[in-house]
């Protein structure tokens, strides 16, 4: 949208010293000291698994590997939309980087939803924080992992809805901007709802239309869950339109691209939480 | 995000009307009074801050040592109870730590660097509020509990789980001064980390043009070594706090032996983090004393390259010795081998630094003034501190040593004769800079001799002491140990480092109030920050943004006169056209999310959980708040006398 | 040779003199690490000396090029209109040259203190056949000790606590453990200290030269009463040794009462009214020979009142002592606290704190919170009552053990009787 | 650094569109072998294979896949090498760190009182085999 689109350089800024942008350097040192921050945690993990206590559960017999397995695929999936949505905003687009950025939310949110099956299902199985080594450990750092999952969902949420602030700052932006954020609160929470309903149903009844629908239907919290999803997904919808001219363009790649560094990094150390957390434990 | 203001403000058109803001995104502009203090971003206002704290704090701290010290004078003393003398000491280290060196050599990194680097702020201004405040919120999370029913704090500055876990605490009071250390250390540790973060990316990507890596000042090295050694090691003691805090409040077991804990897991993720942490003590203060002794040698300093990389050694090894805090705790042999050789050797490259300094003397034209002889007495204490560091890298000897007088001896040794002198150096080096004031002579150097005599007289005793078998952390002692005469002069000693202590403030708020006004430059000093135009340094710090030329920038300048002029002509007019001098806004989400921090916080420590959400809630709407006010920034521009008008929010 | 230089002279050497006086006397004591009793401590303190030697000389060359630089560089007043001194940047020779000796210093310290380290760690092949094992617990804030090799028929194993008694010229292996919190086992003149961490099997290995009585402490910082959590280590001569494993087997004793027995004059003992706190517990004439005061208590009191020894006996089990101690052979099967079998043989009261005189075991149970603030005695552990309790709603503390004067003489004297 | 990557500082804009082109497409590619290399991570542990060699896969697997992700998705090996340098930096302490625990805890010396039990019911059943 600005004249000079073509000139901005993404892997040089000629205001600093060394040409890497303050952000980017900024973000890169905190990422420095992120691996200090798991290597932590998860050598806690590992350390408590290498002598495990004598009334221990086996996680073998609680893992689902098929769970975990696809979540790790929808979490690189979005390091992928992620990448795309930092190409598409150096490139100016505007209409492209939305469209990245809603996918890497949804991958994201796909992947936070799988965690919250998977503790709840652990703690039916008798897994809590309290009931063994193994779930102190185990909770905490993949708990830890998912809030950043959950920080990173939040982040890209608001870039997104920044994406609409307009040129012309005199117009209403902030309610707008407000009504936006909590129709994403509303439609996260409703649909996080919905799922955990259906798949107790689907457990339960067996994973039929009839039993979803029924599940969605008979109890009253999910049924407004429901009725709030619809409610807030068009209301997103009809936001999401692209209103005149916005403040956010080339410039704001740099915002974009900090924020999909945290997102990768997230999404490496997942890569190595589920190669040392499960995959190890199948031996 | 320079560079996004750079294009946003001085290219585009559509730079924010005031009017058309809406009222919560106004930003402040007082540059004077209460609110230009609450809502600063710059530097030097920040660095003031930090330092007044930190220098209220090292009072606090040490009253708390006089109040130890009194306690010890004689056997079976009464003066404190055994309780109250466990929080004693748990605070006096943690105020002295966290609260007193800590922030004041982040009040150094504030104030100087960006000066030395020729920039005309940090690279994130209200980052750097930010980092201050949080700093507060946690100081007072840490000190409320001496106003409450549980107590401050009582488990030793390294809180050693399982003392630290719930069963163990407090016999009978509901204990949350543990939760009171652990939220308040995790919120120091949150300020450390952000206001590291951007030190390296201001001292890495902020230099003035020609200030090449090799040419920046030692002080900035050392304040790039200690950002990199709090990025790194703060993280191992937010786990192991993290950790702790999950175990008294949501019931896990991470150092619930019956469950299968190990309470060992704790000191090594502590001095993972611990080791490293008192290099950041001594780092900066190295700092300072190789900017110091130059100038009163009007030498340069002695292997410069050699002094930096060895600072960089001692950062790396000093992730690698941990373990030499456990050495009693059946580590084995192999372990303990190999920590105690690592150990060993970090006393090479700070050798190293010790024989540069004394090269820079050699041959020079040493001026004693004040500064000096604090710095003078930095080398010689922390030579002796570091030789007893060698003695405890020996393991076998070490296994007679830890945990007695000898290491209270030892980290004295390095923290006050190390540290504590060379921040004491720093304060009235600077002193003229900052408040274009200088310290009496006399004063001065009476101040010097008693602290430094009664630093000795307290704290030689104790390596008798502790090798005559006294262990630390007791609050009492029997008469018939051969310990009363050590410990009686060790308190006669404490008094005599109090007066010291106490002419030295009085010194410098006299100083503050009535001292000498000097001119700018009045040590006749080498490094860039004395460029500024006037002392006290004006808010944009250069009319014009300086171009280096060597190492000792101003010693360069000050030989050059005429060429310097010239380029500076010349510059400031090209920085004219670009729009004048961009000044950063300043903002009031720091203190606003700060507040967020202390108000969660305090709620969590007591178990409300959904007031601490409460908290969280403030944090959240001040990062959005923050995102959502950008920048922002105005343009000074100067007149033919250097005085700044600025131009705020219309097109600049 | 001036009056000013003769004079500065004289004053060094009185300076020299009175410190070395001075700190003589500072080397030495009941914990001194310079004082060693045995190998392992011995090992260590020669670490120590290399330590010290290479440093020290370090620093006096270091230091004196220091001050000779600072001294001889010195701007004098003239100086200010003198030039500026050569701007020099350095000399890498001088620097590699440096690290180089540094190096060779470390070097001639890591030499030794690898062998230490091997050294110290277990008892050398060549002696473990000879060696004894024993356990050590630390408590908040008492030792129990046990001597597995010790079986008593059908109780398990020996268990003392507070003083551990070990066959001198021996080497005793003690195993380290914790019932809590990590404390440290530190006889600074037989060994260096090991912590006993929580799940956990630390050890250490000592050897006491000869018979002799030796001071220890917890070293490592443990909750309110870590400074008085403090324990003796005593070495016997092997007969002397193996006498006094078989008088700690057998039931604790009782005494005889015979009617005819004359009403001795009891020296008695007058209680202290109101002791200070940490009022201390040690006596000039104890600390002059305290192993012979060691061996004293090993007899029978000469003024034994053996009808208020039975008194005590009975008060002993009806004031609920019982529930925390054992007397073996008499009542008590209580586990939380030290055991009491033989106690009247022991020199000191409350974890090393008091010696065991009457009336400072008076001032003991009487008053434990007075002497020891927050001790588990006084607020009760692991459910047990102490001399207070929780009240229902566990929010306030009300009284649960009280003693007079005379249920406390005749306590004093039952447990004084169990030799 | 820069001047060996042609993905950067294109003149034309023609050139810049073939290169982003290009970089939608590694993108694709890089996320699809990764996803790949997931399956066959699942796939090696269940395989007969030596226990060691397992690890060692395992190992080399995920440090590749970490590896592509930094150096493509966070476009490290576009940008100045100081990024690298940097993050490297956390990254060797880190895991030197890691390491370095690991083998304190899984020395005789650290075996933890609980862990014991477990350790002499396997000593035993090994006995009994
Ligand atoms: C400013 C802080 C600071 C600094 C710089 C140091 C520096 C060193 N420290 Fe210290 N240390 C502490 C603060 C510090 N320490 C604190 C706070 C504790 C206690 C924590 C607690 O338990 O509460 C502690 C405890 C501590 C211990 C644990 C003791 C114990 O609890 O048992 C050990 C053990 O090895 C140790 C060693 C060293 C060494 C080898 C150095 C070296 O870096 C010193 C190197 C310097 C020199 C050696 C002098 C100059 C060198 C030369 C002139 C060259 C030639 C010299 C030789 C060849 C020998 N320190
Ligand atoms: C930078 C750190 C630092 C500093 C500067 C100090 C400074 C001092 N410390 Fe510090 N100390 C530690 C860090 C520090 N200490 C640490 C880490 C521990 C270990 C704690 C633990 O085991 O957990 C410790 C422990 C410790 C002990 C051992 C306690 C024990 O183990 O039982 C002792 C005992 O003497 C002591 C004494 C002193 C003294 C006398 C000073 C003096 O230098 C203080 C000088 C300052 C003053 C004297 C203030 C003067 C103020 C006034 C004159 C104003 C007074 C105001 C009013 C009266 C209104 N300290
Ligand atoms: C709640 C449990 C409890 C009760 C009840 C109790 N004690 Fe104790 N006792 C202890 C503990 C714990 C100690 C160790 C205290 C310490 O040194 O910190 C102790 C120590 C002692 C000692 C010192 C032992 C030594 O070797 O140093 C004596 C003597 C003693 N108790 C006597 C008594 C008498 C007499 C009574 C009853 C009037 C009594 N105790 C009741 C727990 C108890
Ligand atoms: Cu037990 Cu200190
Ligand atoms: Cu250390």
């Amino acid at each position: 949208m600005s004249a000079h689109a073509g000139t901005i350089d993404h892997h040089h800024d000629h205001t600093t010293t060394t040409g890497i942008p303050n952000k980017k350097l900024f973000m890169w040192a905190f990422l420095a000291s992120d691996c200090m921050f798991f290597a932590a945690l998860i050598s806690t993990h590992v350390i408590y698994r290498l002598h495990p206590t004598p009334d221990g559960p086996d996680p073998k017999k609680i893992f689902s590997i098929e769970l975990t397995s696809f979540s790790t695929f929808i979490l690189l999936m979005s390091s992928l939309l992620m990448a795309l949505a930092v190409s598409a905003s150096q490139k100016g687009k505007v209409e492209a980087t939305r469209k990245m950025i809603l996918g890497t939310i949804a991958f994201g949110l796909i992947f936070l939803g799988c965690q919250v099956y998977e503790f709840s299902h652990f703690v039916h199985l008798g897994l809590t924080l309290s009931s063994s080594m193994f779930g102190s450990t185990f909770y905490t750092l993949t708990g830890t992992h998912g809030v950043h999952v959950a920080i990173g969902v939040v982040w890209l949420v608001l870039t997104y809805i920044r994406t609409f602030k307009p040129a012309n700052e005199a117009k209403a932006w902030i309610i707008r901007s407000i009504v936006q954020f909590v129709a994403f609160a509303v439609a996260v929470v409703s649909i996080m709802v919905m799922m955990l309903a259906v798949t107790h149903a689907g457990a339960e009844h067996g994973y039929s239309l009839s039993s979803v629908l029924h599940a969605l239907q008979t109890n009253f919290i999910t049924s407004v869950s429901t009725a709030a999803f619809a409610v807030s997904t068009a209301l997103l919808f009809v936001l999401g339109r692209s209103t005149g001219e916005v403040d956010f363009g080339e410039v704001n790649a740099i915002d974009v691209e900090g924020m999909g560094l945290y997102w990768h990094f997230v999404d490496i150390v997942w890569i190595i939480i589920f190669t040392v957390v499960y995959l190890l434990e199948y031996l | 995000m320079e560079a996004a203001l750079k294009t946003s403000y001085t290219e585009k058109d559509h730079a924010p009307k005031p009017s058309s803001r809406p009222w919560f995104f106004t930003r402040p502009t007082a540059k004077t009074g209460l609110i230009s203090w609450l809502t600063t971003v710059d530097h030097k206002k920040i660095g003031l801050l930090y330092g007044i704290f930190s220098l209220f704090f090292f009072l606090v701290g040490g009253f708390e040592a006089l109040l130890i010290r009194v306690q010890l004078a004689v056997p079976n003393n009464t003066f404190l109870t055994h309780q109250l003398y466990n929080e004693m000491f748990t605070m006096h280290a943690t105020t002295m730590i966290f609260l007193a060196v800590m922030p004041l050599s982040a009040a150094f990194f504030n104030y100087l660097m960006p000066l030395q680097i020729g920039a005309r702020d940090v690279a994130f201004p209200r980052l750097n509020g930010f980092a201050f405040w949080v700093f507060l919120a946690g100081a007072i999370i840490l000190n409320v509990g001496w106003f409450a029913k549980s107590g401050a704090p009582d488990a030793g500055w390294f809180g050693y789980a399982p003392l630290t876990s719930t069963a163990y605490s407090n016999q009978f009071a509901g204990d949350s001064s543990t939760d009171l250390w652990v939220m308040g250390l995790q919120i120091l540790g949150v300020s450390s980390v952000i206001g590291s973060l951007n030190f390296i990316v201001t001292i890495v990507n902020m230099r003035a043009p020609g200030l090449t890596m090799m040419r920046l000042p030692v002080f900035t090295w050392m304040t790039l070594f200690t950002a990199f050694l709090i990025i790194l090691s703060f993280p191992a003691i937010t786990i192991a706090l993290v950790e702790l805090m999950m175990d008294r409040s949501f019931g896990t077991s991470f150092f619930e032996v019956s469950k299968g804990g190990l309470p060992i897991l704790w000191q090594h993720l502590f001095w993972i983090f611990g080791h490293p942490e008192v290099y950041i003590l001594i780092l900066p203060a190295m700092g300072i004393v190789s900017e110091i002794l130059p100038t009163f040698s009007r030498k340069p300093l002695f292997g410069y390259p050699i002094v930096v990389f060895s600072g960089a050694v001692i950062g790396f090894l000093g992730f690698g010795v941990w373990s030499h805090h456990m050495f009693t705790t059946g580590l084995g042999t192999m372990a303990t081998a190999a920590f105690s050789l690592a150990t060993m050797a970090i006393a090479v490259p700070t050798g190293v630094k010790i024989f540069n300094w004394i090269g820079t003397l050699w041959g020079g034209q040493i001026h004693t003034r004040t500064p000096m002889m604090f710095a003078l007495g930095f080398i010689w204490m922390f030579m002796m501190g570091g030789f007893s560091g060698v003695m405890h890298s020996a393991a076998p000897a070490d296994a007679q040593q830890q945990d007695s007088y000898f290491v209270v001896a030892h980290f004295h040794y390095v923290l006050i004769g190390g540290s504590i002198f060379a921040l004491l150096a720093g304060v009235h080096f600077y002193f003229p800079l900052v408040f274009g004031r200088m310290v009496s002579e006399f004063w001065g150097k009476l101040s010097f001799w008693v602290i430094f005599i009664g630093f000795n007289v307290t704290f030689f005793p104790m390596h008798f002491l502790g090798l005559n078998g006294m262990p630390r952390r007791t609050a009492v002692y029997d008469g018939n140990m051969g310990w009363n005469s050590g410990n009686l002069i060790a308190s006669i000693g404490a008094f005599i480092l109090g007066v010291g202590i106490f002419i030295y403030f009085v010194v410098i708020v006299y100083t503050y109030l009535k001292g000498k006004i000097v001119s700018r430059d009045p040590w006749d000093a080498r490094t860039l920050e004395w460029a500024v135009p006037t002392v006290p340094p004006p808010e944009h710090n250069f009319h014009v943004t300086p171009t280096i030329h060597a190492r000792d920038a101003f010693w360069y300048q000050k030989t050059h006169t005429k060429e310097i002029a010239e380029e500076n002509d010349k510059h400031a007019k090209e920085e004219e056209s670009h729009g004048g001098i961009h000044m950063p806004s300043q903002s009031w989400f720091p203190i606003i999310t700060a507040c967020g921090l202390l108000i969660g916080g305090l709620f969590f420590t007591h178990h409300h959980f959904l007031a601490a959400i409460g908290g969280g809630v403030i944090v959240f709407l001040g990062v959005v708040g923050w995102a959502f006010e950008g920048p922002g920034g105005y343009h000074l521009h100067l007149d033919k006398d250097g005085n700044p008008t600025d131009s705020h929010g219309d097109k600049h | 040779m001036s009056f000013a230089t003769t004079s500065r002279r004289l004053a060094t050497a009185i300076a020299v003199a009175s410190i070395s006086l001075f700190t003589s006397g500072w080397l030495s004591g009941p914990q001194s690490t310079f004082e060693t009793k045995g190998p392992v401590a011995r090992s260590q303190l020669d670490v120590f000396y290399v330590t010290l030697w290479v440093t020290m000389i370090v620093f006096i060359i270091v230091a004196g090029v220091l001050a000779y630089a600072t001294l001889k560089y010195k701007a004098r007043q003239d100086d200010v209109d003198k030039p500026i001194p050569p701007q020099g940047h350095g000399n890498p020779f001088v620097e590699l040259g440096l690290i180089a000796l540094s190096i060779g210093a470390l070097v001639i310290i890591a030499v030794p203190t690898l062998r230490a380290i091997w050294y110290t760690y277990d008892i050398p092949e060549s002696e473990r056949a000879n060696a004894y094992e024993v356990n050590a617990q630390g408590l908040q804030w008492w030792f129990r000790f046990e001597y597995p090799s010790e079986q008593i028929d059908g109780t398990g194993i020996l268990v003392n606590a507070n003083e551990l008694v070990i066959p001198a010229g021996r080497p005793v292996r003690v195993n380290l453990r914790t019932a809590d919190v990590i404390h440290a086992f530190w006889v600074p003149k037989l060994a260096g200290k090991v912590d006993m961490m929580p799940n956990r099997g630390n050890h250490l290995w000592l050897k006491a030269d000869e018979p002799g009585y030796f001071w220890g402490q917890c070293a490592e910082f443990c909750g309110e009463d870590h400074a008085v959590m403090r324990f003796r280590v005593i070495a016997l001569a092997q007969d002397d040794f193996t006498r006094w494993i078989a008088n700690q087997k057998a039931p604790a004793r009782t005494v005889s009462v015979t009617p005819e027995q004359p009403k001795l004059q009891a020296a008695g003992y007058v209680p202290l009214v109101n002791p200070k706190r940490n009022a201390p517990g040690y006596t000039a004439g104890f600390d002059a020979d305290p192993f012979g005061g060691w061996k004293r208590m090993q007899e029978v009191d000469a003024g034994e009142e053996a009808k208020l020894a039975l008194d005590g006996r009975a008060l002993f089990k009806e004031k609920t002592c019982i529930t925390c101690h054992t007397v073996r052979g008499h009542d008590g099967m209580g586990v939380n606290a030290p055991d009491l079998t033989h106690f009247g043989s022991r020199t000191t009261v409350a974890a090393g704190l008091l010696e065991n005189s009457k009336q400072n075991l008076h001032r003991w149970i009487t008053n434990p919170n007075n002497v020891k603030p927050g001790n588990k005695m006084y607020v009760g552990v692991n459910g047990m009552s102490g001399y207070i309790k929780p009240d229902e709603k566990g929010d306030m503390t009300i009284e649960h053990i009280k003693l007079n004067d005379s249920e406390a003489r005749a306590i004093v004297e039952y447990l004084h009787s169990l030799k | 650094m820069s001047s060996a990557v042609p993905l950067t500082h294109t003149a034309s804009s023609i050139d810049q569109a073939h290169a982003d082109e290009g970089k939608f497409h590694l993108f694709v590619q890089i996320a699809m072998l990764l996803g790949v290399i997931t399956g066959v991570e699942i796939i090696i542990v269940y395989l007969p294979l030596a226990k060691w060699l397992v690890v060692t896969a395992l190992s080399v697997l995920s440090l590749v896949k970490f590896l592509y992700v930094i150096f493509y998705f966070m476009h490290l090996k576009f940008d100045k090498l100081f990024c690298t340098i940097l993050f490297f930096i956390g990254l060797v302490l880190a895991g030197g760190t890691a390491t370095a625990l690991l083998a304190i805890f899984s020395s005789k010396d650290s075996i933890p009182e609980t862990a014991k039990v477990i350790y002499a019911e396997r000593a035993a059943a090994s006995v009994t085999k």
